[in-house]
């Protein structure tokens, strides 16, 4: 059972992710923001639902559609937008941009551009926890193509094997840029891939942000409990296209109209409204709180400074030498 | 003449060689469907069918393994890999297995298989999408690396590393494919491991490839303007390798720029600087030069970005360090 | 059914192959073989049952223990030890050695060094099957340590996925080097890690070459009809260490001797003999003629030339130009 | 003093380090039970358990990967790769990701993490078994890349790396394990970045590092013979490399020659080779030489891969042609 007010938060941590994307898809317009970009709106429910279920200092791990699942890590608006604006204030100090987000933090390991690169370091995150026999865990989120990349089924087998508390969650959304899942994984049903480690496989709909959140609860739980590792798969769809470039050509209408029904929003509202948890003025309010941060973000972005041309010189080591390249 | 944009000139190549050898197939992420992340292989999907035309999953070790496997087999694979920065994913089946089959087998078996990839920066694509790692291909031996700079020679050298009988690594740029440039319209082939003289000039060599072979010229322009003649050499291929055409150029020059996207320690720089002075120890006037990226993974931030990455400028800079 | 003659045929490669490595060993102590090399003994019921059951032109492909895949491919004996030798007369001219064995002449795809590195490869083999659409099929032997590497995982997935007349034949001998199957594999049972592809997976005794051959039978008509990739678990035992220097200390003594009682070649002649198939007196003379051809093998080594200096620079590549390497 | 083995002193490093830091722990193929395929773990096992000496399926990737994410949460990982060869297999998680966390985070995270993995030929291990691909870690920035040569840098430049918040790749060689040499029984360490004059020379300053340093000295030997004082420097890590090291010696002796036993073309050589001509260009006497593997595959026959391995001679040979 999730609590009202969980059930509110959840809504609004959804709606802010929804709402700074669409301007970032603005700012990626004007060219304030450039290089690969990928929004995740249409996914929200399975970010928020599913790492609202982690501790603080549990561990996450993510990919180059990263957005949603800094915000939902409670990532600060604010670095957010200026690193993908690549100013010496965004959280990468403007290294990054949106594919490399990371945050210490909140223990956010960051985004990979090399889909399925994260796997075995989520692993190697959870043989961290293992050795130390702390009980953090480990969630790493990543989509349906990375599935069929070799590190994964290094990752998954090593978990497995060395029973490491992680928690892995497909993002299956149907689709690697314009390849369908059924043309690129013999067993396109993803959850059914763990039956190969002997590992626990469950599927949510990605699309009810309560049912992602119920099954991490229970997952969770096992999983801090010893369990060894899990793989959820999220049912879910991005509405754009996958990066800010893509014509989007091997969609049918049709489906994207099916999917846009399932909008996991404007659900969501139309639940805690029925319910009576919210009132329609309390909506409209929350909008305008969100619509404040993101005008915010987006002017701490503009008035940041861009990286001293010094930057580019820093942080490639932690210890140096005369060799090492400086200006 | 016909002018075509290079990714263009790439399909046609392409879609040339399957229409005249039936053992020909393209294969790779979003290669047919989608018609290739830079459309280098749009419209091939239509013409040629899913059956030589294969959309692949996200594995580029795979890739290349199967393609490899295809060749041994008596096909003639061209793979794609949608950028060269996933060949680091592919490092063992290209290195060990492609590079190395025929000779560790006592030359029992062709390995016709032509992998193309893009490489190189510039769009702010960040530390792990921006990569110009030809000199790694070219310390192994084994493959050849073809690396064009205009649409007129990426689909030559393209026709030909096709036809090719050893395994060659195609890399183009991503920066080039919407560039244009004349390409006629009856067939032509280019031989492997000649360099072409993009600019001739009296004063000094600039050695340069793929997408800055154009920032050469941009510079031999602003030089030519100072006075300085600057003679534009674009190898085509780094593996083979047209070391003569370098030697003679530098012979008259007695002055060397080599120039090259990739960073600068251990780069393909340092091998041409490293033989044009054990060749031309006597002939050079000052030291070669090198203009390549600063030694840094590739920063995101778009003024961090053009800091690092070489341009005309860097070029003009570098020429005058031994002209002037 | 298996006829009495082929029986005997199985039985006859399987002596040669065991009685041509002891050979191997030999000549290894005499330091005339160098470099790593990998003894088969104890695993011969698994080449010789799986590869006979395959046509002429079939496609077959190994890893870097690979003698025994070799001559029941019926690669020459002579080629072969002279290979091994580092003789220009060998197989592969003396380039490859032990672990690298390649027979074009009988569409032997050779042994790797990679573990795992023969997987996408073999899949590659099957797409110009399925390409050219003509009925050869391909037969894959690997370790079971092999199966943990991505490369297979790609591999199994394309072979499936594009429904490829692949056979993977995994030969469980329980371990990789020191380490035991159980310490490298979630799944043990490697012939369930099939489910995680949507592909039928079989377990047979590898050390009864009749019943190896009988499932190969079987699956190479399914795979031959179309029905796609296979994966087939042998579990068998490696006599000797893992390669000629390994103090072996990982084993017990009583594991060993447990499956020395089931070595497949004294099981089969009891057998022959049993069924009245074959004689004493025809099985002295086998051992005969099979020791006049490792007699033969080892002479031809012996007398062939090292490869000459120039060799060192042949077959690179096919295509010559001035840059490349030369004397 | 007390002597040592190579993989003595490696083994000895690793359990102080393990000692005097919980965090330290090592994971690799056969590193436990088996106790390292070379011996440099042999004991660990014993003394520190299978919760801090990992045995791990065959899959570098991933142990790369998961040593990664234990350094990213705080541990100091020591994964060993069984040898080199396998860092190709692990390519894209060493460069991908070990060397480019700290850059493209912005410094948000400490990368403590030593990968082991011994290189080189010459017991014919062939083609796929025989790498020295260095070079191609320099090239790529954001990991350290250390090569001792004796069991005393092995051990002081192993327990700096462990120490170390970068990533390193520590680079021993198959044929230096069982070499012996002076190990103190008191802890000491060696900073990276300082090259090690092996042999003090006057006439020609030869640089090798790795297995090439004992090739090096026995040419100095036969040289000394004929009146050829040869200065013979290990840089003992190439990245950090100490420039001013080789600038100085070649400074004095106006000769360099580079050995190395990785290939040839864009090898380490090539840089140390235009390096030396764009800094000491008027000081040179004459061009700088390289002394490096033939450009083709390692082959398996031991005629063969003795020609293609540089050796003693080859030295010997080089020098001659510079300083005769
Ligand atoms: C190793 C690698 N290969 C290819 C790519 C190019 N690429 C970027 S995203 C993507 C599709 C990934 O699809 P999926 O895993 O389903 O994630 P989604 O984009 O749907 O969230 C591809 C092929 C890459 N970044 N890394
Ligand atoms: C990619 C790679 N990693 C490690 C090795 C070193 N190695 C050679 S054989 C071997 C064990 C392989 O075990 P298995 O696959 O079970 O085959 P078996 O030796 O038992 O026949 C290892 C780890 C290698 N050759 N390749
Ligand atoms: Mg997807
Ligand atoms: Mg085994």
């Amino acid at each position: 059972m999730i609590a009202e007010t969980d059930k509110i938060r959840l809504y609004r941590k959804m709606l802010l992710i929804r709402r700074i994307e669409e301007r970032v898809a603005e700012m990626y317009g004007e060219q304030k923001i450039g290089g690969f970009t990928h929004l995740y709106i249409g996914q929200e429910a399975v970010a928020v639902g599913a790492i609202s279920a982690l501790n603080h200092d549990d561990y996450v791990i993510s990919t180059y559609r990263d957005h949603g699942h800094f915000l939902a890590r409670d990532g600060d608006p604010n670095k957010f937008m200026a690193e993908l604006y690549g100013r010496e204030t965004g959280i990468c100090r403007g290294k990054g941009g949106s594919m490399h987000l990371a945050d210490a933090e909140h223990h956010f390991y960051g985004g990979t551009a090399i889909v399925g690169g994260s796997i075995p370091i989520a692993a190697g995150l959870g043989l961290a926890c293992s050795y130390r026999d702390d009980d953090r865990i480990v969630m790493c989120l990543f989509g349906d193509g990375a599935t069929n990349q070799g590190v994964w089924h290094e990752g998954l087998n090593f978990a497995k094997l060395w029973n490491l508390p992680v928690i892995f969650v497909c993002e299956n959304n149907f689709y690697g840029i314009g390849t369908d899942v059924r043309q690129s994984s013999s067993l396109s049903e993803v959850y059914k891939k763990a039956s190969g480690y002997g590992m626990p496989g469950y599927r949510v709909n990605g699309m009810d942000v309560l049912e992602v959140r119920q099954a991490c609860d229970e997952v969770v739980k096992l999983v801090r409990g010893g369990s060894g590792p899990a793989l959820i798969e999220a049912r879910c769809y991005r509405y754009q296209g996958h990066s800010m470039t893509d014509p989007g050509r091997y969609r049918s209408r049709a489906e994207e109209d099916l999917w846009r029904k399932r909008d996991p929003i404007p659900r969501m509202a139309k639940m805690l409204l029925a319910d009576g948890v919210v009132s329609e003025e309390r909506l409209a309010e929350m909008e305008h709180e969100i619509e404040d941060i993101c005008e915010e973000a987006v002017a701490f972005a503009d008035q940041s400074p861009a990286p001293s041309a010094s930057a580019l010189f820093e942080g490639v080591f932690a210890e140096h030498y005369p060799s090492d390249p400086h200006a | 003449m016909r002018e075509l944009r290079y990714y263009e000139a790439l399909a046609e190549a392409m879609a040339e060689e399957m229409r005249r050898d039936e053992r020909v197939f393209v294969m790779g992420e979003d290669v047919g469907l989608f018609g290739g992340t830079f459309r280098a292989t749009e419209g091939l999907m239509a013409e040629f069918t899913s059956r030589r035309v294969r959309d692949t999953p996200i594995a580029e070790a795979g890739i290349v393994g199967l393609a490899l496997g295809a060749a041994l087999a008596g096909l003639r694979p061209v793979p794609e890999l949608m950028t060269m920065n996933f060949a680091i994913v592919a490092m063992d089946q290209i290195i060990n297995h492609v590079a190395k089959t025929r000779y560790m087998f006592g030359g029992q078996f062709d390995v016709p298989l032509t992998i193309r990839a893009p490489g190189g920066g510039g769009t702010q694509k960040g530390a792990q999408h921006s990569h110009s790692i030809e000199s790694w291909f070219v310390n192994a031996p084994g493959i050849r690396v073809v690396i064009p700079s205009t649409p007129y020679d990426a689909k030559g050298l393209l026709k030909t590393s096709i036809r090719s009988n050893d395994p060659v690594l195609f890399v183009e740029h991503e920066m080039l494919y919407a560039t244009k440039g004349p390409v006629p319209e009856e067939e032509y082939l280019i031989p492997l491991g000649e360099a072409d003289l993009k600019r001739p000039g009296a004063d000094v060599t600039v050695v340069a490839w793929s997408k800055m072979t154009l920032e050469a010229l941009r510079a031999a322009e602003t030089l030519a303007a100072e006075g300085i003649e600057v003679e534009v050499l674009d190898p085509r291929t780094l593996d083979p390798f047209d070391w003569d055409a370098v030697f003679s150029s530098v012979g008259r020059t007695r002055r060397c720029v080599v120039v090259e996207e990739g960073w600068r320690t251990v780069g393909i720089g340092a091998e041409i600087a490293a033989r044009v002075q054990e060749t031309l120890f006597h002939e050079l006037d000052a030291p070669v030069q090198r203009v390549a990226a600063a030694d840094v993974p590739t920063p995101y931030a778009k003024e961090l970005e053009a800091a690092t990455l070489p341009n005309a400028d860097d070029i003009v800079r570098a020429v005058l360090k031994i002209t002037t």
